[in-house]
């Protein structure tokens, strides 16, 4: 009953935001305030040609922090929730050859891809969070290909560990050279060559590295308790 | 924006609806699964439209790929048909 | 009409519908699916408040007049993430509530009430 | 120099140095969380007091605020600082002695996280960003609640998951409504804006974000998970739901409603949620056999009650609803740490279990009885004086309909907390004697000192809730604060 009254709320609420929302947030039309600064000065500000990224890494940097605190902690809630359990075990039959063969080849590029897309995150779309997907989707293949293979959970843990301490370092050196916490304190360059914009690079690829890990670390412990 | 791409924004919303309504009835949940993927990957191409590509890449990776893929994992540990 | 009202329903109806299956299942994984779909259509609506007609997206090349708000988008990339890390989340406990009661069903849980 | 930032920073950083050696070094976990959260509270309270003459301000990113995410810190926040970080601390410090959930690293990851969460949530100047604490503290809670993998917990924690990620998800369709309107992330900002704002636009966010909060902070009808979340968790967790999470969502319930949409209706619809809240968990707690699930039905009334105070929104008010916060925080954390200590050494959960514990065991009697009547509000305890304060800034609102319901939901409170104090000292010869360790009892001694000294001189902590009370109320000198100047 209660059930039925809240959900009854929870339609009158969202029809009324739905009224609201196309009514006056006017489509397509220019609104800010804070993003007209971005836009006009943000490339000057961050030496990063994609605003966006300019955005996640240094504006709103504290956000993205959280967000990787957040993949951080389903990963590690994940594995204690699936620690210790056994389920019935099923015939595991051996993938096919040419799913084995094709893996091993489509492996290598795959890493490469997406190493390329955390790489370049200040230049094009893309940047950490995609491109450490990328990199646990490899593993996904491998998994699939080779139904024994294994990816040691210390190799994991370290590298989550490791990328994490040196993002929250990298911020607090921000925090100790120009007195603000995650602030751009490399040099900006050129926009628009690999190696500008400071720390927003750096930045990416350790959340790529560390999206990989977990996210390579969540696919592991749903496969292995199959056994 | 033109009137192409209208129609096109249309035809995609129209699926992304018809998902929705698939995944709402059916009792395969792996239909289901898929069709909760489907939804990510018009929504990533709707995102491509209004000039989003970053979160396009992002969400085509994270929403439609390897959700789908815990998803899937999941199903086949417990049941894949709801009673 | 320049499309607006496409972008916005869609993402309202998404909301709704996910909120609906998610309210009226009875199947754990499929009130997952539920809240998925709605938070698709959170996101959505925050890229389409975002958008400026005729905008490009915020990348900056030599030739630009009209960019896009980041903002949304920045804010859309770290939803998405907490999104997958929610189901992740949500699916564990799943997966362990099944092993106790070799059920999905809420209703033949039997402490569950609602 | 003191930055806010430390703490989320080095808290990330222990939970990230816990995850790089748990591999090579097991069971460090605790230590790592009672050090992190150990430095945490110091610098919590070496802020906490600096804000309360100046308060204090950081950025990131090197850009000032509405450009970038700011943290503050100033009287309001500094309270609930300070009650967050000190339970937290007490906590970590009960788990030095007693087992921590399997497998421990992971759960003491998960626990400072919860904290830093929490932290972050009442820190904040950005709205976006404190959606992202929020699903930090929620996501560590569903997994704090669940990991003890039992039945009931994997119940609650779903069912958390479930109402609780409906929320986020309302709270972030209201954020986009806002941002739409305004352009800006920046409490202060949009606040600044809130005459610009469309008004239906801004009634709707309104709702959205007290139906959001309502969730996280135990407000009926949005709490049907909490009662077994409280049940299902660990004791420790059950301590950590009521002193730490709830007091987060409260806090930025009351920061939302007050000083970003400060808008006629917010007093009305708190009080009588919140006062709905009140009287019917008291009712249902009436009825448990479980001491877990009496003081979690218990925890909700008290959440009720305190919301319900502060939709009055009047400063005695305030005050009166700040200092039952604490009082309520600092009582049931040491009510559900002693149930945790009996659980521990007897296995016992009914109600009728605990017939004779505490003439058997007059320690644990004694900080029973302590923590009760001070949650009963008993003369000379701390408890009686925000009660006392509660009745009469309610009175001098001339809400009279309010002071009646808020004393019947008392007697009812007062009738089954007397009903388990008279069972723990009933004449059983069978009653069986517990071990106390003596690292466990610190932190509810801690607690009971405090409630005794206060008890006897209120005024040690009344200016601070002064302070506190007076800042949430003027939102306009938060708004000079962080965007003037």
């Amino acid at each position: 009953m209660i059930k039925k009254v809240l959900i009854i709320l929870l339609f009158v609420l969202l029809g009324l935001s739905l009224y609201s929302v196309v009514k006056y947030n006017t489509f397509g039309k220019d609104k800010t305030v804070v993003a007209r600064h971005y836009i006009d000065y943000g490339m000057k500000e961050t030496g990063s040609q994609n605003i966006v990224t300019a955005v996640v890494v240094l504006y709103r940097g504290f956000d993205t922090l959280g967000e990787v605190t957040v993949l951080f902690l389903a990963a590690t809630a994940l594995g204690a929730l699936l620690h210790g359990l056994r389920f019935k075990s099923k015939e595991k039959e051996p993938s096919s050859l040419i799913v084995s063969t094709a893996a091993r080849y489509i492996f290598p590029l795959i890493i490469l891809f997406g190493t390329y897309v955390f790489v370049h995150g200040h230049l094009t779309p893309g940047g950490g969070f995609p491109g450490g997907v990328i990199i646990a989707s490899a593993f996904l293949l491998l998994f699939l290909a080779y139904t024994q293979k294994e990816v040691s959970e210390k190799t994991l843990s370290l590298t989550e560990g490791t990328a994490g301490i040196l993002y929250v370092i990298t911020g607090l050196l921000g925090l100790v050279m120009l007195n603000s916490f995650l602030a751009n304190f490399l040099p900006k360059g050129i926009p628009g060559k690999l190696l500008s914009a400071g720390i927003i690079p750096l930045i990416y690829i350790l959340i790529g590295f560390k999206v990989g890990a977990e996210m390579t670390g969540v696919l592991r412990n749903l496969k292995e308790e199959e056994k | 924006m033109s009137s192409i791409i209208i129609i096109f924004v249309s035809i995609l919303v129209l699926f992304m609806l018809g998902a929705t309504i698939v995944a709402w009835v059916t009792k395969d949940l792996l239909i289901a699964v898929l069709s909760s993927g489907a939804i990510s990957l018009i929504a990533s191409i709707l995102y491509l439209i209004l000039q989003a590509p970053d979160v396009a890449i992002t969400e085509a990776a994270i929403g439609a790929g390897l959700t789908t893929g815990i998803f899937v994992y999941v199903l086949k540990k417990t049941e894949r048909f709801e009673k | 009409m320049n499309g607006g009202a496409m972008f916005y329903g869609a993402a309202i109806a998404l909301i709704i519908g996910g909120i609906m299956i998610a309210a009226t299942k009875r199947n754990l994984i499929k009130i997952i699916i539920g809240l998925n779909i709605m938070e698709t259509g959170v996101n959505l609506l925050l890229i389409t408040t975002g958008y400026i007609s005729g905008g490009t997206a915020p990348i900056m090349n030599k030739t630009w007049t009209k960019v896009v708000d980041p903002i949304p988008q920045a804010l859309v990339l770290t939803a998405i993430v907490i999104g997958i890390a929610v189901t992740a989340m949500a699916l564990s406990i799943v997966v362990r509530i099944y092993e106790k009661n070799n059920s999905l069903d809420i209703r033949k849980i039997k402490e569950m009430r609602w | 120099m003191v930055n806010p930032i430390l703490i989320i920073a080095i808290s990330l950083f222990g939970a990230f140095f816990i995850a790089l050696i748990s591999p090579f070094v097991k069971r460090t976990g605790k230590i790592i969380a009672f050090l992190t959260i150990g430095f945490d509270l110091y610098i919590g309270a070496t802020l906490a007091l600096k804000s309360l003459r100046t308060p204090v301000i950081a950025y990131t990113a090197g850009f000032k605020p509405p450009f970038s995410i700011n943290l503050v810190v100033e009287p309001f926040s500094a309270v609930f600082l300070l009650i967050v970080l000190t339970i937290s601390f007490l906590i970590s410090l009960y788990y030095l002695a007693h087992p921590g959930e399997e497998p421990e690293d992971k759960f003491f990851t998960l626990l400072i996280l919860n904290i830093t969460g929490a932290s972050g949530i009442i820190m904040t100047g950005d709205l976006f960003n404190l959606f992202v604490f929020f699903e930090i503290t929620a996501i560590s809670s569903y997994a704090l609640v669940s990991i003890r993998k039992q039945k009931a917990s994997l119940e609650g924690g779903i069912k958390y998951l479930i109402i609780s990620s409906i929320g986020s998800s309302l709270f972030l369709v209201a954020i986009a409504l806002l941002y739409g309107q305004t352009g800006t992330l920046n409490i202060a900002d949009i606040a600044a804006k809130l005459p610009f704002i469309n008004k239906s636009v801004a009634l709707v966010a309104f709702l959205l974000i007290l139906v959001a909060f309502f969730v996280e902070s135990e407000i009926f009808p949005f709490n049907g998970w909490a009662p077994d979340a409280y049940q299902g968790a660990g004791e420790g967790i059950s301590a950590l739901l009521a002193g730490v999470i709830s007091k987060a969502g409260l806090y930025a319930l009351i920061r939302l409603t007050f000083t970003l949409l400060d808008l006629p209706l917010r007093s009305k619809l708190l009080i009588v949620f919140g006062i709905m809240t009140f009287l019917i968990a008291e009712l249902s707690a009436l009825k448990q056999k479980r001491v877990k699930r009496m003081l979690a039905y218990s925890s909700i009334g008290q959440m009720g009650l305190v919301v319900a105070i502060f939709g009055i929104g009047t400063i005695p008010a305030l005050k009166a609803a700040i200092f039952q916060g604490v009082n309520h925080a600092v009582s049931k954390v040491a009510l559900f740490l002693l149930v945790g200590m009996v659980i521990k050494n007897l296995g016992i959960y009914e109600l009728d279990d605990y017939k004779g514990l505490g003439r058997e065991n007059p320690l644990l009697g004694l900080l029973f009885s302590l923590a009760i009547l001070n949650l009963l509000g008993f003369p000379l305890f701390a408890g009686f004086w925000s009660k006392l304060s509660i009745l009469l800034s309610t009175g001098k609102q001339g809400l009279y309909l309010l002071l009646s319901l808020i004393l019947t939901g008392a007697i009812v409170e007062v009738y089954y907390y007397v009903r388990f104090m008279k069972i723990l000292y009933e004449r059983n010869e069978e009653a069986s004697h517990l071990e106390i360790h003596l690292l466990e009892a610190i932190p509810i001694i801690a607690m009971a000192a405090f409630i005794i000294i206060i008890g006897v001189n209120p005024g040690l902590i009344t200016p601070l809730f002064e302070k506190a009370s007076e800042a949430i109320f003027m939102k306009f000198s938060y708004i000079n604060l962080v965007i003037g100047g």
